[in-house]
């Protein structure tokens, strides 16, 4: 698509912003995981399923209403229920075992991938745009056509990213969950139901991966196997950025994003095995990943 | 001593990985503030994290105002009246001052925000600051606020004057006068006898993981034999009592 | 001995497994039942059940019993699935599987299974029959290759594309449908600069759209399912406007009955395919009406799958008949009859097998077009019949050039 | 002695068992435990739960694979007492390389470096041709013939199998009582202790996944004459999750936990399908899974001890 | 840089002006000891007074931020901890921090093969290595014999602590440094506890530090004092029990009084 003079430039060029609008797509994805990991240490491999579960919900709801934004709405909220959910009857019996809720969470992913099979079963699903969002623009300077629904990924990765910082850096829960973080034991002691804001805090995973995945559906695509193929990116996110820290999954997914796109232009056979190639590279050399605190 | 008892513990015992760090230690706080001395790894700050639920003991009961609260998540014991200042302090790095005292504010009851304020305008000054950036002073007086915002029946302090400069650790010992004058039941863990001397009006020492003696401050204060055996540095028979 | 095995593992199985059916003759069905392909897997069990419901569930009076087992598309799994069947289940024939790589395991393990027929479902890879092949396995069916008989004459000739890009998925059926598009279009002139061969499940494709260069007249897109999706919608918002030529999966009904805004871009795309769910052949009439009464909650019209499996498991029921419905001496009547076999397919076609016990078939050249209530359907362009694995070609010079890939064929 | 008398049983298990039973349960049961094993081990032992187990038994297969005979043309042949031996050493020598990448990972995070080690094998093997033939792999490889007898034969790869199993079980139980093994342990414990001690923590890690490597590697190599093909689906996500659902079935605080998981985990895998609607096994998996990670975190490890756990014991006692 | 050797190689360890700084904080400064040969020092000190920073800028597991630390003669101020080890220096942890797996015997091998080497041995151990030979002539020491097979896991607390001394007693160290061994022992294991490290080789230089005054008073032949951060008294036990400053320190601040 791209002609002329300066073709190859434009051609970085536009992967670089195809990178950067994916990398939004990876945060969007990846921040509920690394909220949830940071309070708890849980590593809950049902992300991808409830991202998935939002999806569908979102896309069934869009496809009733014709509401694009109840869509994204009733997907999160979905999501933030089945979250709750898992926090409260099977995970948080097994808190503070990492390895038990690592492998409870993965049973719960296969059991919710299966039926969500059953109930949506295996079509490929895209959640209709709305008017302003669908078809492309030409971009200054570029002169190529580009998805709307791609800039806008980027601007709800932004408002994602912001309204994240804002709870937690000013918000009265915010400051309950941070100091869940830095000390449970004293949050604890200081008359903080530790278990119901765990729960709260896993619903407000759940939350933004139903939403992400509303999002993902109407960007791209969700069908069965969706689940895993953003399991395994929001690890490789959170894990390269830092566990945790939601900068980190923003450092992290623009990383990933940006390998992803790289290797798809310029190398496509081997595109995915960068990705993870990057994973391990950093986990070898700064296990906590790049903005991770150290583990006490 | 009151018979009616604010907190009673009877026979609590704490094993802790492969050693048993309470046995059996019975005791009774009323309104009477209630110092605990003792060397140092006697069991003090066990019996403080075992009262606020921290440990699981593994015998005995401890009741609070009459109930047993030995089953009772430390969230539930904290709702209950029990205000705790632990041993390091152990401020939320992440959060500033602010943070700290709003969390845990409430309508209502005699502790505000404004009134920690009034009484550590220190926290005042510094309450933009996160709290890995204060002093230890500043942390114990941040710790203790946030401990009586809670509005506790009964607030357990941990060593406050670890580590503090004398001028502020006089100012920690008023402070816990007044606090009893406002009707707050005081356990306070000391191995500064002095501080616990002036701060309570009776003292329970414990040794090997023990209560071996129970007596008032004044008692104590006239008893250097007392002192020098249990807290002093005369070898003594450790554990054996008179 | 064996009596006492039978009898020990009967007992064994009975406490795990329940009670074993007493069926005449047993027929396992194998299909992709979880993942990704799980809605085209559950059209190729339809496609198989309705060919017995059409005979009765009864040959010569011996009853048919039809038993499905899930594969998750890796051979391992078919492979699992298969001697499952075979040996708790003891079915006599197998039908299936549904993807290339799990074709290509079947036929290897047939060789350990000589008693047990196995017919191919939907799987086209091309070696599967036309290298290493194994007496007891048959395709009722065509390869890849087959697939796209007729497109690449038609794009250059008809379309008059003279140069054109490839996207395709990064694995042997993709290289199979490039390889029957290829030798017809580069044979008439055409030529293929570049080729993108993008790893299977990937999710943005948009860095490929952008790399695709300007001058080509067309683009041949042999991706499947939510690959394909996730391509077109990808190309369609990036205001890409060059004419789409489609894989055999690509177009196929499963993906004309997707939902979202993409399909738009597909209206007038030529493609190649066996099945043609619009065909107004009488033949195909027949077949569609008769598989929405059996499904009514199944695709609009039969899929690419359903009608495989359907050709697959009409083959073993006319066989049987014709034997009797005996497969004694392990199924060696059964065998010459399978071989020698020809039947009308739904396409109206004569279904017969070549040397290699590889379908000689009937192949389309279809567009996409609009139905009246706005859902999409696949009209006939052109047929061609008696289409062959050797595309026509001598064999050995079809040999010589040896096994597709990546490279193989090209002509930049 | 006892543990002789549960291999005698095992052993006569081809007489009463059709080709079903012996080999799609009871082999792949072996097969799987072995795999397991080396899980299992380096949990127990190492305290580190890795995902890359697949991935090291695919590096043994894939090495049968390319150095052996197969129907797609690529590799070439080289006879069996050169390959087996060389599979073991390349699946080896990975183990220490991975080991090498996560020594100082632990918990979740040695996890998910392994994870990432496994995925990032997964995507190479499939996308390269030259070596591991993509997406398609490899198919129509052949168990050899040992002294007349074809491993093909049911059998014979059986008790191969049970052989191969017996024999880790004991060099698991060697390794572990041997000062390496001490050390290995010793690094779980307590690392900064070892180091006070004057003995590096890096070594014994590496060995420890070099070793665990060595097991996968020999079930691997099973595992391919059991298949008699692998391909990029051999070494992803589904083989990756089922190791692990084995180990945890089994439990992972004792090695030959892995065995049982494997029986459970087969019969499960088998059988599902015939218990529950054939649609739906996968959320009986799940479940049952689920189940199992709730009510006995340990494992079915009791179970386990009552039968090879006494393998074991009485295997360390006689090498002490 | 010249090496400078002022040291007298006629001091086990020679301990001059040490400072341990974090940050703006100094923990200790201008410590200065000098241990003889054989000799069994107590360091005693109330809680925070840098008895544990001393101790740990005397092992090498935190660097010194000021001053220089000789074992018999020999500047070891930026000897890694590694090569302290090799030079003779042993030490003993405060959190018994063990293998709690592995056997009494199998502790004791590793702490041997540690400085023997053969800890990468392959092969199951056989009983006449020497190596195991020597591990339990360190249970005997130690007092650990009699359950020199059960799992550190099952030990009592003060069980732990004498397998603690018998690990640092292995390939016969010059130095030993002692860190608080009879913190959270009971009334009744402590006894046994002073037993074992009065009964250890005269040959052995002892530094130790101790909270529990019963102990440290009854072991050691001297005794130096630390109060924040610094040097407050040195002396026989006798003399420090004397001393009102150090009473003082001991009891608290004069508040009130």
């Amino acid at each position: 698509m791209i002609t002329g003079m300066g073709g190859h430039m434009t051609l970085f060029l536009i992967v670089t912003l195809n990178g950067l609008t994916l990398a939004a797509l990876y945060f969007l994805a990846a921040s509920g995981f690394s909220l949830i990991f940071g309070l708890m240490r849980t590593v809950n491999m049902a992300h991808g399923a409830l991202l998935l579960l939002g999806g569908y919900v979102g896309y069934s709801v869009v496809d009733t209403t014709g509401s694009w934004a109840l869509g994204v709405l009733s997907g999160g909220l979905a999501a933030a229920f089945a979250g709750a959910i898992v926090q409260a009857g099977v995970l948080g019996w097994m808190q503070g075992d990492e390895l038990r809720q690592t492998l409870a969470s993965i049973a719960i992913s296969i059991i919710m991938a299966d039926l969500m099979l059953w109930y949506w079963g295996g079509l490929t699903y895209q959640v209709e745009l709305p008017e302003a969002l669908s078809g492309g623009q030409r971009l200054p300077v570029l002169g190529v056509g580009y998805a709307n629904i791609r800039l806008a990924l980027m601007v709800f990765a932004l408002v994602t990213g912001l309204a994240l910082w804002f709870l937690i850096q000013r918000t009265r829960l915010g400051a309950v969950i941070r100091a869940g973080v830095d000390d449970q034991d004293m949050l604890r002691a200081l008359g903080f139901p530790i278990n119901r804001i765990f729960i709260l805090v896993f619903a407000l995973g759940g939350l933004l991966a139903g939403m992400a995945g509303v999002i993902a559906a109407s960007a791209l695509s969700i069908a069965p196997g969706t689940d895993l193929q953003f399991l395994l990116s929001s690890l490789v996110v959170v894990i390269v950025g830092g566990m945790g820290s939601v900068g980190g999954a923003a450092l992290g997914a623009l990383l990933v994003g940006l390998a992803e796109q790289y290797g798809l232009a310029y190398a496509p056979t081997y595109g995915a095995v960068f990705t993870f190639a990057i994973m391990v590279v950093v986990l070898a050399v700064r296990p906590q990943g790049l903005l991770g605190r150290a583990e006490k | 001593m009151a018979t009616d008892a604010l907190l009673r513990i009877d026979g609590l015992d704490l094993h802790y990985g492969s050693s048993h760090v309470l046995h059996g230690v019975n005791l009774q706080i009323g309104d009477r503030p209630l110092g605990i001395l003792g060397r140092n790894g006697m069991g003090k700050t066990s019996l403080c994290r075992t009262i606020m639920g921290l440990h699981p003991n593994s015998a005995g009961r401890i009741l609070f105002e009459g109930s047993d609260i030995s089953g009772l998540p430390p969230e539930r014991r904290a709702q209950a009246g029990l205000g705790y200042v632990p041993q390091g302090r152990r401020i939320f790095r992440s959060l500033s001052v602010e943070e700290h005292l709003r969390i845990v504010a409430r309508k209502g009851g005699n502790w505000s925000i404004d009134r920690v304020y009034e009484t550590f305008p220190r926290l005042k000054e510094r309450r933009r600051n996160l709290g890995d950036r204060l002093s230890g002073g500043e942390q114990q007086m941040l710790a203790i606020g946030r401990a009586l915002l809670l509005n506790p029946r009964l607030l357990v302090l941990d060593e406050p004057t670890e580590g503090l400069a004398p001028a502020i650790v006089s100012d920690v010992v008023d402070l816990i006068g007044k606090i009893t004058t406002e009707g707050i039941a005081v356990l306070l863990i000391e191995q500064n006898l002095h501080a616990a001397l002036a701060a309570v009006d009776d003292v329970a020492i414990m040794v090997g993981g023990e209560v071996v003696e129970t007596m008032t401050a004044d008692a104590l204060d006239n008893d250097q034999a007392m002192q020098k055996r249990h807290l002093g540095l005369e070898p003594g028979q450790a554990g054996k009592g008179e | 001995m064996n009596t006492f095995k039978t009898a020990v593992s009967a007992i064994a199985l009975f406490a795990v497994a329940g009670t074993a059916s007493a069926a005449d003759i047993k027929v396992g069905v194998i299909s992709i039942l979880e993942g990704a392909f799980a809605a085209l897997g559950q059209d190729g069990i339809r496609g198989a059940e309705l060919a017995v419901q059409e005979v009765g569930g009864k040959v010569d009076g011996s009853s048919i019993e039809v038993i499905t087992m899930s594969s998750d598309a890796s051979p391992d799994s078919a492979v699992n699935a298969a001697r499952k069947l075979i040996e708790q289940d003891g079915v006599d024939l197998i039908v299936g599987p549904l993807s290339g790589s799990e074709g290509l395991a079947l036929r290897d393990l047939s060789k350990s299974y000589p008693g047990v027929t196995f017919i191919n479902g939907s799987s086209a890879a091309q070696d599967t029959t036309l290298r290493d092949s194994s007496e007891n396995f048959f395709r009722f069916g065509g390869d890849g290759a087959q697939w796209m008989v007729g497109v690449g004459n038609y794009a250059y000739d008809e379309l008059g594309y003279k140069s054109v890009a490839v996207i395709a998925e990064d694995y042997s059926f993709p290289y199979t449908q490039v390889l029957g598009f290829m030798a017809e279009f580069c044979s008439a002139g055409g030529k293929v600069p570049e080729k993108f061969w993008t790893p299977i499940g990937n999710k943005d494709y948009s860095s490929v759209v952008y790399s695709i260069p300007q001058d080509v007249d067309a683009i041949f897109v042999a991706l499947g399912g939510a690959d394909a999706v996730n391509f077109l919608t990808q190309y369609n918002q990036a205001g890409g406007d060059k004419p789409i030529i489609g894989g055999s999966i690509t177009i196929d009904q499963s993906i004309l009955d997707s939902k979202g805004p993409f399909k738009e871009l597909l209206i007038g795309a030529p493609a190649g395919t066996p099945t043609v769910s619009d065909y107004d052949g009488e033949e195909w009439a027949a077949f569609a009406a008769s598989y929405t009464d059996a499904f009514p909650d199944g695709f609009s019209a039969p899929s690419i799958f359903a009608h495989h499996y359907y050709m697959a498991a009409k083959a073993a029921m006319l066989a049987l008949d014709e034997v009797d419905a005996d497969l004694s001496n392990d199924q060696a009547a059964f065998r010459d009859a399978l071989t020698d076999l020809t039947f009308v397919t739904p396409t109206g076609g004569m279904m017969r097998l070549d040397e290699n016990r590889n379908g000689i078939v009937d192949n389309f050249v279809t567009e996409v077009f609009e139905r009246e209530d706005g859902s999409l359907g696949n009209r006939v362009v052109k047929v061609i019949r008696d289409v062959d694995q050797l595309l026509g070609q001598d064999k050995e010079t079809f040999l010589a050039a040896g096994p597709v890939s990546r490279d193989n064929p090209s002509c930049p | 002695m006892r543990p002789a008398g549960y291999l005698l049983f095992l052993a006569l298990l081809p007489l009463v068992l059709n080709d079903f039973w012996l080999t799609l349960v009871a082999t792949r049961a072996l097969i799987l435990g072995i795999i397991a094993l080396s899980l299992t081990f380096l949990a127990t032992y190492l305290g580190v739960v890795s995902f890359a187990q697949a991935t090291l038994a695919g590096v043994a297969g894939y090495t049968i694979a390319y150095f052996g005979p197969n129907t797609v043309g690529v590799g070439f042949e080289l006879p069996f007492l050169v390959s087996i031996p060389l599979a073991l050493i390349l699946s080896t020598i990975t183990g220490g390389a991975i080991g090498l990448i996560a020594r100082q990972s632990r918990g979740i995070y040695a996890i998910m470096i392994t994870l990432a080690i496994g995925v990032a094998f997964f995507y190479f093997t499939r996308q390269n041709y030259a070596l591991f033939n993509g997406w398609t792999g490899f198919s129509g490889i052949r168990a050899p013939e040992i002294a007349g007898v074809s491993l093909r034969d049911p059998a014979a790869l059986y008790l191969l199998s049970l052989g191969t199993a017996a024999l880790a079980m004991v060099l698991v139980a060697g390794f572990v009582r041997s000062p390496m093994g001490l050390s290995v342990q010793a690094v779980r414990d307590a690392p900064g202790r070892l180091l006070a001690l004057g003995i590096p923590v890096t070594t014994p890690i590496v060995t420890a996944f070099a070793f665990s490597g060595f097991l996968a590697g020999s079930g691997g190599i099973l595992n391919i004459w059991y298949q008699e093909r692998i391909s990029s689906f051999s070494v992803g996500l589904g083989p990756i999750i089922d190791i692990l659902i084995v180990s945890v079935i089994g439990g992972l605080r004792h090695p030959s936990g892995a065995f049982v998981g494997a029986v459970v985990f087969v019969l499960l895998d088998t059988f599902a399908v015939d218990l529950i609607d054939r649609e739906r096994f996968n959320t009986l998996i799940g479940a049952v899974l689920l189940l199992i990670v709730i009510v006995a975190p340990n494992g079915l490890q009791q179970l386990a001890k009552d039968g090879f756990g006494r393998l074991r014991q009485s295997n360390s006692n006689a090498t002490e | 840089m010249p090496v400078r050797n002022t040291h007298n190689a006629a001091n086990a360890l020679e301990v001059r002006g040490i400072g341990k700084r974090f940050g703006g904080f100094w923990a200790v400064r201008d410590i200065d000891l000098t241990v003889r040969p054989g000799e069994r020092r107590a360091i005693l000190g109330p809680n925070g007074a840098g008895k544990t920073s001393l101790f740990n800028v005397l092992t090498g597991d935190t660097g010194a931020s000021a001053g220089t630390i000789a074992m018999f003669g020999e500047d070891i101020t930026r000897v890694p901890i590694q090569k302290r080890i090799k030079r003779g220096m042993r030490r003993t942890y405060q959190h018994a921090n063990l293998f709690d797996s592995l056997t009494v015997r199998e502790t004791l091998f590793l702490a041997v093969a540690g400085q023997r080497g053969g800890w990468a041995q392959l092969l199951p151990l056989k009983t006449s290595d020497p190596r195991r030979i020597e591990a339990e002539r360190l249970a005997e020491i130690a007092g650990v014999k009699d359950f020199v097979d059960r799992e550190v896991s099952d030990l009592s607390h003060g069980q732990r602590r004498q397998l603690e001394v018998g690990i640092a007693l292995a390939e016969n160290p010059k130095v030993l440094l002692l860190d608080e061994p009879a913190a959270g022992l009971s009334p009744a294991e402590r006894p046994k506890l002073s037993a074992l490290l009065m009964s250890l080789p005269k040959n052995v230089t002892v530094v130790l530090i101790e909270h529990d005054m019963d102990i440290a008073l009854q072991t050691s032949e001297s005794v130096s004092v630390l109060h924040n951060g610094r040097l407050l008294a040195e002396g026989s036990p006798d003399d420090i029990m004397q001393n009102d400053d150090v009473h003082k320190v001991y009891i608290g601040g004069s508040h009130g009084h």
